[in-house]
This record gives C-alpha cells, structure tokens and sequence, in this order.
C-alpha cells in the first residue's frame, strides 16, 4: 500500500521536475557573450584552432571572455537550419549560393557578399584527387577519371557543398578541352558518375568511404581535406594527385544581421569576422592547408604545399554565378539529375 | 520437419524434433543472431579499444562528450515520463472500454513506429521553424523549440511515442476489469483503483515499456539530426556527437561512445532478463513486441 | 440505442482518453497534418508529378521491394529464432534472447556504422563474401542487410508469446491421433502462429519502410539504384524542395497508416475468434 | 436491507439479456437467481450491484433509487465468479483494502483495521493465510477471502456470481452449509446466482427462476419444486415426464383415457408433466391407469428406475419406486403393467413447454 502511494508521490513529483526543466530550457541557450558560427563539414578543425586564436585576442583586446560555438554539418543543411530558426551569428558555408538562399529569407541583405572584403571569402581552397599509395591506376588528371575500371569517390552534390565544387571543375575542364562543347562536356560528366559506386551524403562520408572502407581509386576532394586524410589515415597509403586544371572554390562568411541584433552582438561578430582576415588567421589558414588571400604571415612550408595550378572561379561565363549554376546543373530535373536519368 | 535423421535408441517423445533437427534449428538461429547482431555490437567494441584503452577514456571523458551524456540523459528525463503519462492514460482508456474508433486509434499510436524520423524531424521543423506555422510567433516571443533543447525533447517524444501505450495495452486488456470492479465496489475511487490496483497488476509491462522506451530516447539519431542545429556541446546528443567524432575522423573516440550506448543497451536487456528471471510467470504475459498485441 | 462507448461502471474514461487524444493530437496527429497542408501547397497535379518521377519511383520500388524482402526473411527467421528460444533449452539461451531486442536499443547510426564497417569489401564479413563476389555493402543488399537488422525483434517478440501460450497437449492431441511430426507443424502449429508472423511481418515492413539512419551508412545511395525514400526526402529538403519533401513524406505515412490499420483490425478480429471458441 | 427490481431491462447491442424483470427481495432473505447459462441472471445481479446500467427500469435499495447512488457508495458486497482477488496483495491486504481506501475522515485507524481484518478472515476461517498471496491459495480459500473482503466494507446487501462454481464437488457441499450458516448468523440481505437448482433449493430462502431475460416463477424452494408455474421451471427443476395430450371438457386424455384433471384450461392440445417419482405402477388395471410395457428396469442405489413403453400410444415414460417397494414384487422387462400418475400437472401446448436456453452471452467484461 505505502509503496503504491509512494510511487504515485514520485511520479507526481517527476512530471513537475519535468515542467520546471522545460520551462528553465526554452528561452535560454547563448548567453549575450557567446557568438555561435554555423559553418560546413570540412571546417571542424580550422575553426577549432581560429575560435581559440580568437577568443585569446579579444580577451587581450577587451577583457572580456566569450565562447564561439560551432556548428557543422553538409553546408545545404545548415543554410536551411539557419533559415529554420538555428539563430546564427555568423553563417561560414562552403558556397555562395547557400548565403543568397538565406539573404533570400531577409536574414541578411542581398549584398553581403560586398561587405567583406575578397567576396567575403577570407580563403580559398580547391579540388584536388587523394589517390592510393602509389597511384596504381596512374590517375593523372579529370580525363582519367572516366576509364573503365577507375572507380571514383564524390559525395551526392545535391546534398553536399563540396560535391557540387568538384562536378563543376569536372564540368568545366571538359570544356575547355579542344572541341569542347556542353554536350560533350555532359557526356564526360555522365560517364564520370558511372564510375561513382557510392554516393555519401557529405563530404565527409566520401572520405571514411575511401579511406576507411578502402572503396575506389580515386576521392575527389576539398584540398584541405586531401592533406587531413593523409594526416588521419597516413602518409604511406595515400597520394594527393593535383591535376592539370581545377576550380576555385571559394567558401564565403557572412553575418547574419537578423539574429546578431537580436542577440546583440554585432560587434563582436564584426570582430570575428574580420580576425578571419587578419595575419594571425590566416597563418592558421594556411596551416590548417586551406589558401590564405594573404600569404604575408603563413608559414612558408605550410605555402609549398599548395601548389600552383590553373584555377576557374564560380563567376567565370562558363557557369555564370552560382545562382545560374545550381539551376543548370543542380535543381530538379537539370544536368545532374539528366545524366542520371540518360545513364538507364 | 526431414524424419531422414537416423533413429537413435529410443524414437523421439512425439513432440520435439529429433535430434539432429533440433540442433541444427538452433544453430541455424544461433549462426544469424551472430552475423546479424553480435557482430555489430562486436564491432562497436573492437574499433572502441582500437586504440586502447587511454584514448577510450579520454573520449569518454571528453567536455563535449560529457555534455552530450548530460543531455542525452536530459532529453530522456523528459520524454520518458511524458510517454509514461501517456501510456497509462492511453492504456485506461483503451484497455478498459469498448469504445467505437478504436482501431483507429491504436493504429495512429503505433504510427511513429514506422514514420521515418527524417519525416519526424520534418514535421517538427515546418511547425515550430522559423519559416513554420508557428515559428514566427514564437520567435517574436523569444521561444526556441527547433534547433535548441526544446525541439530534441519533442523529437525524441514522438520517435518514442508508442512503448510505453504498446506495452500496457496488451497485458491490461489480457486482465480484464473484474479486480478494478471489485475495488470499485469496495468503494476505491477512480484514481485509488488506477494507483492500487491496475498500475501493481501492470507494473511490468509499465517497467519494460519505460525500459525500450528510454533506450530507444536515448539512441535516437534521424529526428533528432533534423531539429538539432548540431551546435556542439549545446544541442548535441550522443548519437549526434557519435555522428560528429565520425565525421572528424576520430574513430576509435565515435565508437567509445557509440559504446556507451551499446552499453546502456546491454543493460537494458540484462535489466529485463533479470526481470524475467526472478518475475517469470509475470512477465510471460508482458514479453511482447511493442508493435504487437496477439 | 446505438452508442459510441459500451457504459461501464469505471470511472475517468472521459480524462483518460481526453488526455490521450490531446497528447496524440500535440505529438503526432497536428504535426503529421502540417505535413498534408505542405504538400497540398503543391496542388493535386503538382503532387502526383512530385511522387511520381522516374526516380522517386525507383526508390520507392528500393524502398518497398527491400523492406518486404527484409520482412520476409525474418518472418522466417524470426519464427526459427522465437522457435528455439522457447523450445529447445541450450547454452547461451538468455544471451541471445535478451540479444533480440539490441536492434530497438542501438542508435541506427550506430548499427548503420557498424554495419558498414562489417560489410565494407575490408571488413570482417564483407572480405569473406568478397572472395566469392558477392557484394553486400554500397549495393541494395546493403539495404536490406541494415533492414533485415531493424527490423528482426519486431517478428521475434511477436511470435514468442503466442508460442509461450501454445499448449504442449495440442500437438500431444495431434501425435496421439497419428499425425507425423511435419503433419502436426503443417496443421496444427503453423496455422495457430500464422497470425502473429503476418503481424511480425507487418510491422517489421512497416518499420522497415521509414528506416533512414542505419541505411545511408551501409547503401550506396546512387540514384535509381540504391537510393531510399528518406534519403530522397533529404535531398528535396537540401533543394529547400519543402513542399516535394512532404509530398513523398505523404505517400510514406498513408503507405505506413494503412498497413498498420490492416494489421491491428486483423488482430482486433483474430482477437475475436479466439475468445469466442 | 430490501431490494425492489422494477421493470429491469438490459440490451447488449441488440440481444436483450433483461426483458421486463421485477423481483422484491426482503430484508434478510437468501435469494437464488436460477436459470441456464444466458438467462441473464448474472446480468441481473450486476445491475443489482450497480455493475451494469439498465437500458429501462429501476433497481430501489429499502424504496430508494439505487441509481441515484454511485456505486462506491452503494455498499454492495459482492463475490466475484472466479473471485477477481488482487494478485498482488496479500490476503490481509485483499480484505484490508476496503477499508484503507475510505476517505480520511471515515477510514479506521491502523489498528482498527488490523483487528477487523482479522476477525473476518476468523469467521471464514482463514486466518493463518493472512500473509499468504491468492496465488497460494485453494479454490474454497479464494472464495472465502472474496467473501471476507466484501464483507470488510458492512454491505447492506451481498451479491454473489456463481459462488461455488469453480469448486469440486466435496468442497462445494461444504461450502454451501457453511454459507447458509454464516448468512444465518449475519442475517445479510444475499443474492446469487447459480445454474445448480440443487444448490439453489438447499440454500436459498426463496428461489427466481429465471430464463431468456425473464423470471418464471419465484417462489420457495418446495413451491417452485412443487406447483411450478411454467413448464419451463417444470423441466428445469428436476426430471419430468414430458407427455403430449389433449383436453376435453376439464380433464386430459392420454389416447382414451382420461388420465388427470385439467380444469379451467381450455379444450384443445396439451402438454402433462408428472416426475418419476409420482407414478404408480401396478400389474392390475386401476381406475385412470394406462397399459404399459416394461422395456428396462435400472436399479440405482435406493431407487428402481423403469422405462416403461405405453401400449396405445408412442412414447416411454420414466418412472421412480421407492426399492423397497419394488423389492417384494419385482417387475420385469417385458412385463404388461398399468400406471398412473398421483399429481400431475397440464399445460396447453401453446404455453411454449420446451425450455430451450437462449444462446450463451458473456456478461460484459
């Protein structure tokens, strides 16, 4: 009996402890002095190191101690979080066309990519090939992806960001081969994903399905990510393969107005932002093999690594800005669904 | 059944397979249940200690990873009891009274069974998201739900929505109403009969429901994935922090936690075998798959 | 007099199911319809030509095709499995009893990585089937591996207690009349499990269908090939495609609702002829 | 206290396991609910105990509406059929309960229901199961606790479902004694119900028979056994001779002979009923008699049984002697006899003499 009435008291008493925390939980999160960045896959580890640096420099600079908090998933998904409601201070995705979708939103104005110098992109990065030690299949450039028997790693580009980087390049190195036409360049498009055996979601899948499961011969991949497998899986079974031609990704930052005035933080957004440029960031940039747009303080041996080569950027007539770009080639029913439909 | 086994001494007692036959059923089913279940969890195991157990301590241990623990067991704290409230009002009513509907009632609790919790997740956004219906309002009153700890709690309710109601109704349905009717008569009130007489009767049922159903909150990843932000050390749980140390390539860091989990399952069902074993006849009538009342 | 509820002398029906119905409502009825009132934005053209591309309909065949192969083998051997847990006595009973119910517990990720990492062409299983050529992991039969994994204790757990409750004396009754061994299964056993392994089958598809966390890690997600209806409501939503996005979410949940429907009025009736015998 | 059952009536989706009962109990009586299964005698004691709400009439506790009262409050005792004792409570616990649930203000102190509890579980002679779970009981010890439990609460009145249904034999004679004893004692308004009319005659004070959602006859037990007002209750209460006639002028004719007074029915087919042990039989033609042959003599115990085939008319007709005085004269198979009955009882045919049992329902549950 006692026990019975007991376990009603304590239920009771649970429901009520239940409504206290959820009452306590909803309207709390960061506090003034925090910024939360929401950014892509491959950015984890640079912006450990820069949130660190920076932290350090504004404690120096003000006194006051703040948090950066991070947030990382496939750059599409976190434009959508953000636009959903994840209330960013500072969005640091891996292209452009994913900030105009949230400026779309009144989030931020439709210019912000003038607000920052470079077309607020702080540093570039490109695509390059991880190959097997080695390189038994001997893959030199784009054209060699497309042999029989080469199986090539890319994440979905309709769900990743860095997926779409590497099919533009593909696109656009097509093109420009004597005679290329985008008929022809489709057609090399096409008989390079019919040599994908897995498309991951993510960037980041890619690589574990490559390197970790030891499937294909070849991961397209961000360069920094390339040079992070070799760190996280070893240099003895992995070559960067960096072919003649490639695209010039450039993964843009921008504030969101919105959210930091409700929060209250421009300022410190503003600050954060801007350290992005500042020689002590781009030192780190470089370090964490990203191209810094000043080379100035990076370290030199951390420059070799990133070698010369010829580079297209998202504004070139070929694809014409990223917003004409996703619709040629990533919206439903555009080329990328078209060489999947044609390959039946 | 083949009969081509050859006969031992004795023909078998006419109720069992011979001997043969039963030992390869049981291998049959041993052998899946390895390749299906005790390799994965081997798995989870063996890539945990990949790289010893120093590195499996400092995953584990990890500030991150400790705040992913803290809210995993938040998340759980709340929704569980709210599936428990709901569980022993939804079992009353169904399990006590004939009513019409109830078909269709029973099967629109079971439907979070099989939503796919990327859906789950979805609907929560397009409701309390700030393109929703009614995220603009409460974002103007400055009420986060989606992408905060609010929107996980909500999430892991639903994707765990049906245990607690699947485990009771059965077993309160196989007992009928004649000792709620005798204490009725007695004059218990509603609630004394509810508390003193159905509850202890299915207090099983109840126990096992809150077991699957905690762990299930706790494992829980799709909906979750959809309403977190993934804000790190903020709105992530462990599955999502699992998901992170994987996406980092820290492995054997993942998979330590990964384990945990494995671990908090493991328990689980040691809990419920315990159960079993020293409540046997009780809980015979309780063991039944939370989809199925038969 | 025709009535909704048969009176009872119980009290507090009227709260019980109040409540229950405003719970039900909150959690999942409300949120659930925001999803019709999104794909209707669609209109009723623009949401058959949304659910009905070539390659919506190629993952829906993925879908359907791998979650009822994936029933199908554990109505099978989920049936073996509850066999032998409750008749045989043998080491290790318990272990892989209380086994049965690791599926529910796991995290899919967690069983979706594992899972990969066993099946990979380098891992323990998948470099063992690799010799012979077979390929699990990347493939649709990844799919079906991770399905067949969820999916297993929903049959198990549904056989075992009816097998529980099987009285000894018929099959005694059986072989005392001079059935064979196989007759007595074939007439007498089978027909009293039949029930529950249509309804283990049931639930393990239904619950196959909406599976997306241990699946994406073990398919190969190529589109026409290995890509499941989740994922595909994933990629609308990376498109900001909301309205496409529950448009298929639809035909998933009224897919799923009308299965479980069958399944419960079946039980519901089953249920009825037994307690008039 | 008395019970006053006014024009009861109870429809299950269309089946009406109550047509029209009326039935006045009186303070202290011992009342059987008699009948086959279906006759909608438990569905009667349920509406009695507030179980079951009637579609139509009204159930007066000493002249008051019992619907008026909720039936916490009715201070009904009631025995279930298989007991519904509570798994898991003890035994004390079990018949504590009612007493524990009481409003604070009215509920005994804990010594008080300690001292309580222990004089019933004295007084149906349970006492050293105190601590025992029902699980770990006998059937007879489950239905003495289910009686002590309800009686905890003081009812006005105790309702009890097939009490000795689920008993064998030896313990349910027992049991019925110590029953009749025990109300004896208490003098507690009581209602059962039972299929058994042996058990309803020893035990009860008056009986209802009841059949197809209505009651036949009520009565005491030597009345209902004795002038049964239906040919129903004629057949359900104890074996009978079923034999077609005709009436004629007051009396009924078997083939020619006029074999017993049928006044005030009138002319036409009939049906007379005469038990076994209401028969004479004799080797000499007697006035009223009818030729017979002895097709079989069965001796059972401290009866002879014959099976008699009568001469003119197709039929066979049981009949009882007393042994010994078959023992002088024995008679024989294929012997040529006479008998006629010393009472019997004539219906028309149109009085629906066959006591078909209505279709099996399940009190709602």
């Amino acid at each position: 009996m006692e026990r019975n009435s007991r376990m009603g008291g304590r239920f009771r008493n649970w429901i009520a402890a239940a409504v206290v925390a959820l009452g306590a939980l909803s309207p709390a999160g960061a506090g003034a002095q925090a910024l939360l960045n929401v950014s892509y896959d491959p950015t984890r580890e640079l912006y450990e190191a820069i949130n660190k640096a920076f932290v350090a420099d504004w404690k120096a600079k003000t006194g006051q101690t703040i948090t950066v908090n991070q947030a990382h998933g496939g750059s599409g998904a976190q434009a959508r979080a953000v636009i959903d409601g994840l209330e960013a201070d500072v969005v640091t995705l891996a292209l452009a066309y994913d900030l105009d979708v949230i400026a779309a939103r009144g989030l931020f104005p439709a210019d912000w990519q003038k607000r920052l110098p470079q077309n607020s992109t702080p540093y570039t990065s490109t695509i390059v090939f991880l190959v097997k030690k080695g390189n038994p299949k001997a893959i030199k450039d784009w054209g060699d992806l497309t042999r029989a028997g080469v199986q090539v790693i890319t994440p979905n580009p309709k769900t990743s960001g860095g997926a779409r980087w590497n099919y533009l390049a593909a696109w656009a190195w097509a093109l420009k081969q004597p005679g290329g036409t985008e008929a022809k360049a489709k057609a090399f498009v096409q008989a390079l994903y019919k040599n994908v055996p897995v498309l991951d979601t993510g960037a980041r899948g890619s690589t574990v399905t490559f390197a970790q499961r030891g499937l294909g011969d070849v991961l397209l991949a961000w360069e920094n990510e390339a040079f992070l497998a070799l760190d996280e899986f070893g240099k003895d079974k992995f070559d960067i393969v960096v072919p003649s031609f490639s695209i010039l990704a450039e993964p843009p930052v921008a504030l969101v107005d919105k959210n930091v005035d409700k929060h209250k933080t421009r300022v410190l957004a503003e600050a954060y932002l801007n350290f992005l440029y500042t020689p002590a960031a781009q030192k780190i940039i470089a370090s964490k093999h990203y191209r810094p747009r000043d080379t100035a303080a990076a370290n030199p041996a951390d420059l070799a690594l990133l070698p010369k080569l010829d580079l297209i950027a998202i504004d070139d007539p070929v694809f014409g800005g990223w917003a004409k770009a996703q619709a040629t080639h990533f919206a439903d029913g555009g080329v990328f669904d078209q060489i999947y439909a044609g390959a039946r | 059944m083949g009969q081509a086994t050859p006969r031992l001494l004795r023909p078998p007692p006419p109720t069992t397979e011979p001997f043969a036959v039963k030992w390869a059923l049981i291998g049959t089913a041993v052998l899946f249940m390895l390749l299906f279940l005790v390799m994965p969890l081997a798995a989870v195991l063996s890539e945990a200690f990949s790289r010893g157990i120093g590195t499996y301590w400092a995953a584990i241990t990890d500030p991150y990873t400790l705040k992913s623990v803290r809210l995993t067991l938040l998340v759980a704290a709340i929704s569980v009891p709210l599936n428990v409230a709901f569980g022993m009002t939804a079992a009353w009513a169904i399990a006590k009274f004939e009513f019409v509907g109830k078909s269709v009632l029973i099967t629109l609790i079971d439907l979070p069974f099989s939503v796919s919790p990327v859906i789950a997740g979805l609907i929560y956004v397009l409701m309390f998201g700030a393109q929703g219906w009614i995220g603009p309002w409460l974002i103007d009153h400055d009420i986060r739900i989606v992408f905060a700890v609010p929107g996980l709690i909500v999430a892991t309710t639903f994707v765990t929505f049906p245990f607690v109601a699947r485990e009771m109704i059965p077993l309160m349905q196989d007992q009928g109403t004649d000792e709620e009717e005798a204490a009725i008569l007695l004059g218990a009130s509603g609630w004394q009969t509810f508390w003193r007489v159905t509850l202890p009767n299915a207090k099983w049922a109840l126990l096992y429901g809150v077991l699957l159903c905690n762990a299930r909150a706790m494992g829980e990843f799709g909906a979750v994935a959809v309403v977190s932000g993934h804000v790190r050390g903020v709105t992530t749980t462990m599955p999502l922090q699992i998901e992170m140390l994987y996406n980092e390539y820290k492995f054997a860091a993942s998979f330590a936690v990964a384990s945990l989990l494995a671990l908090l399952a493991v328990v689980t069902l040691v809990v419920k075998a315990t159960l079993e074993w020293r409540f046997g006849e009780e809980l015979a009538a309780v063991h039944r798959a939370p989809g199925g009342k038969v | 007099m025709f009535a909704l509820r048969r009176p009872s002398v119980l009290p507090g029906f009227g709260p019980t199911l109040g409540f229950a119905l405003f719970y039900l409502s909150l959690i999942v009825l409300i949120p659930l319809a925001g999803l019709f009132f999104k794909s209707a934005e669609l209109g009723w053209e623009g949401f058959v030509r949304a659910v009905s591309t070539p390659r919506v309909l190629a993952s829906f065949r993925l879908t359907f095709g791998a979650a009822f192969l994936a029933a199908l083998l554990n109505a099978f051997v989920g049936f073996l499995v509850a066999w032998v847990l409750t008749r045989y006595r043998f080491p290790g009973r318990r272990v892989i009893d209380g086994l049965v119910d690791l599926p529910f517990a796991l995290p899919t990720a967690v069983a979706g990585i594992a899972l990969a990492t066993l099946y990979a062409p380098n891992g323990w299983i998948g470099s063992i089937l690799d010799k012979v050529g077979i390929k699990v992991a990347y493939t649709p039969a990844g799919v079906w591996v991770a399905l067949v994994f969820i999916s297993l204790p929903f049959v198990v757990r549904t056989i075992q207690p009816v097998l529980q409750d099987l009285e000894p004396e018929i099959e005694e009754a059986s072989a005392s009349l001079g059935a064979r061994r196989w007759q007595t299964w074939l007439y007498v056993i089978i027909p009293v499990l039949l029930p529950a392994m249509i309804t283990g089958f049931s639930l393990a598809f239904a619950r196959a269908l909406g599976e997306y966390g241990s699946v994406i890690f073990i398919a190969g997600n190529l589109p026409f090939r290995s890509e499941i209806v989740p994922l595909l409501i994933f990629v609308q939503l990376e498109q900001y495609n909301y309205a496409g996005a529950a448009a298929i979410a639809t035909v998933m949940l009224m897919a799923s609702f009308i299965l479980l429907l069958i399944i419960n009025v079946l039980q519901r009736w089953t249920a009825r002829r037994h307690g008039a015998d | 206290m008395s019970i006053e059952v006014r024009g009861v009536e109870k429809e299950f989706g269309g089946f009406r396991a109550l047509d029209g009962v009326s039935l006045n109990i009186r303070e202290g009586e011992l009342v059987a609910l008699l009948g086959p299964s279906g006759s909608g005698k438990t569905t009667l004691l349920r509406v009695i105990a507030g179980l079951e709400y009637a579609t139509g009439g009204s159930v007066l506790f000493d002249g008051e509406d019992a619907g008026a009262r909720h039936v916490r409050e009715r201070r009904v005792g009631f025995v279930f059929q298989h007991y519904a004792l509570f798994k898991h409570m003890t035994v004390f616990n079990n018949v504590a309960f009612g007493l524990r649930v009481k409003a604070r203000a009215t509920r005994p102190s804990p010594e008080e229901i300690t001292s309580k509890v222990n004089a019933l579980l004295n007084l149906v002679q349970v006492e050293q199961f105190g601590s025992r779970y029902p699980s770990q009981l006998s059937g007879g010890q489950r239905q003495r606790v289910a009686l002590a439990r309800a009686l905890a609460i003081e009812p006005r009145v105790l309702l009890l479902d097939e009490p000795f249904g689920a008993l064998d034999a030896k313990v349910r004679k027992e049991l019925r004694r110590w029953l009749r004893g025990l109300h004896d004692r208490m003098g507690l308004t009581s209602v059962f119900v039972t299929h058994d009319q042996e058990e309803a005659m020893e035990l009860s004070d008056r009986v209802a028979v009841m059949n197809r959602g209505r009651i036949e006859q009520v009565g005491s037990p030597t009345e209902v056994y004795d002038s049964p007002a239906t040919p129903f209750v004629y057949e359900f209460l104890g074996n009978a001779n079923r034999l077609p006639c005709r009436i004629e002028h007051g009396s009924a004719r078997l083939g020619e002979t006029v074999f017993t007074d049928a006044t005030g029915l009138a002319d036409g087919d009939g049906v007379a009923f005469v038990r076994p042990h209401d028969i004479e039989v004799t080797s000499d033609r007697l006035a009223l008699s009818i030729p017979a042959t002895v097709k079989q003599v069965l001796i059972s115990g401290a009866v002879a049984k014959l099976e008699l085939t009568m001469d003119p008319a197709p039929g066979m007709i049981e009949v009882e002697l007393p042994r010994g005085a078959h023992w002088g004269a024995p008679f024989l198979a294929g012997q040529k006899v006479h008998w006629r009955a010393r009472t019997a009882r004539v219906f028309p045919a149109s009085a629906g003499a066959s006591p078909v049992a209505a279709p099996e329902v399940k009190a709602a549950g």
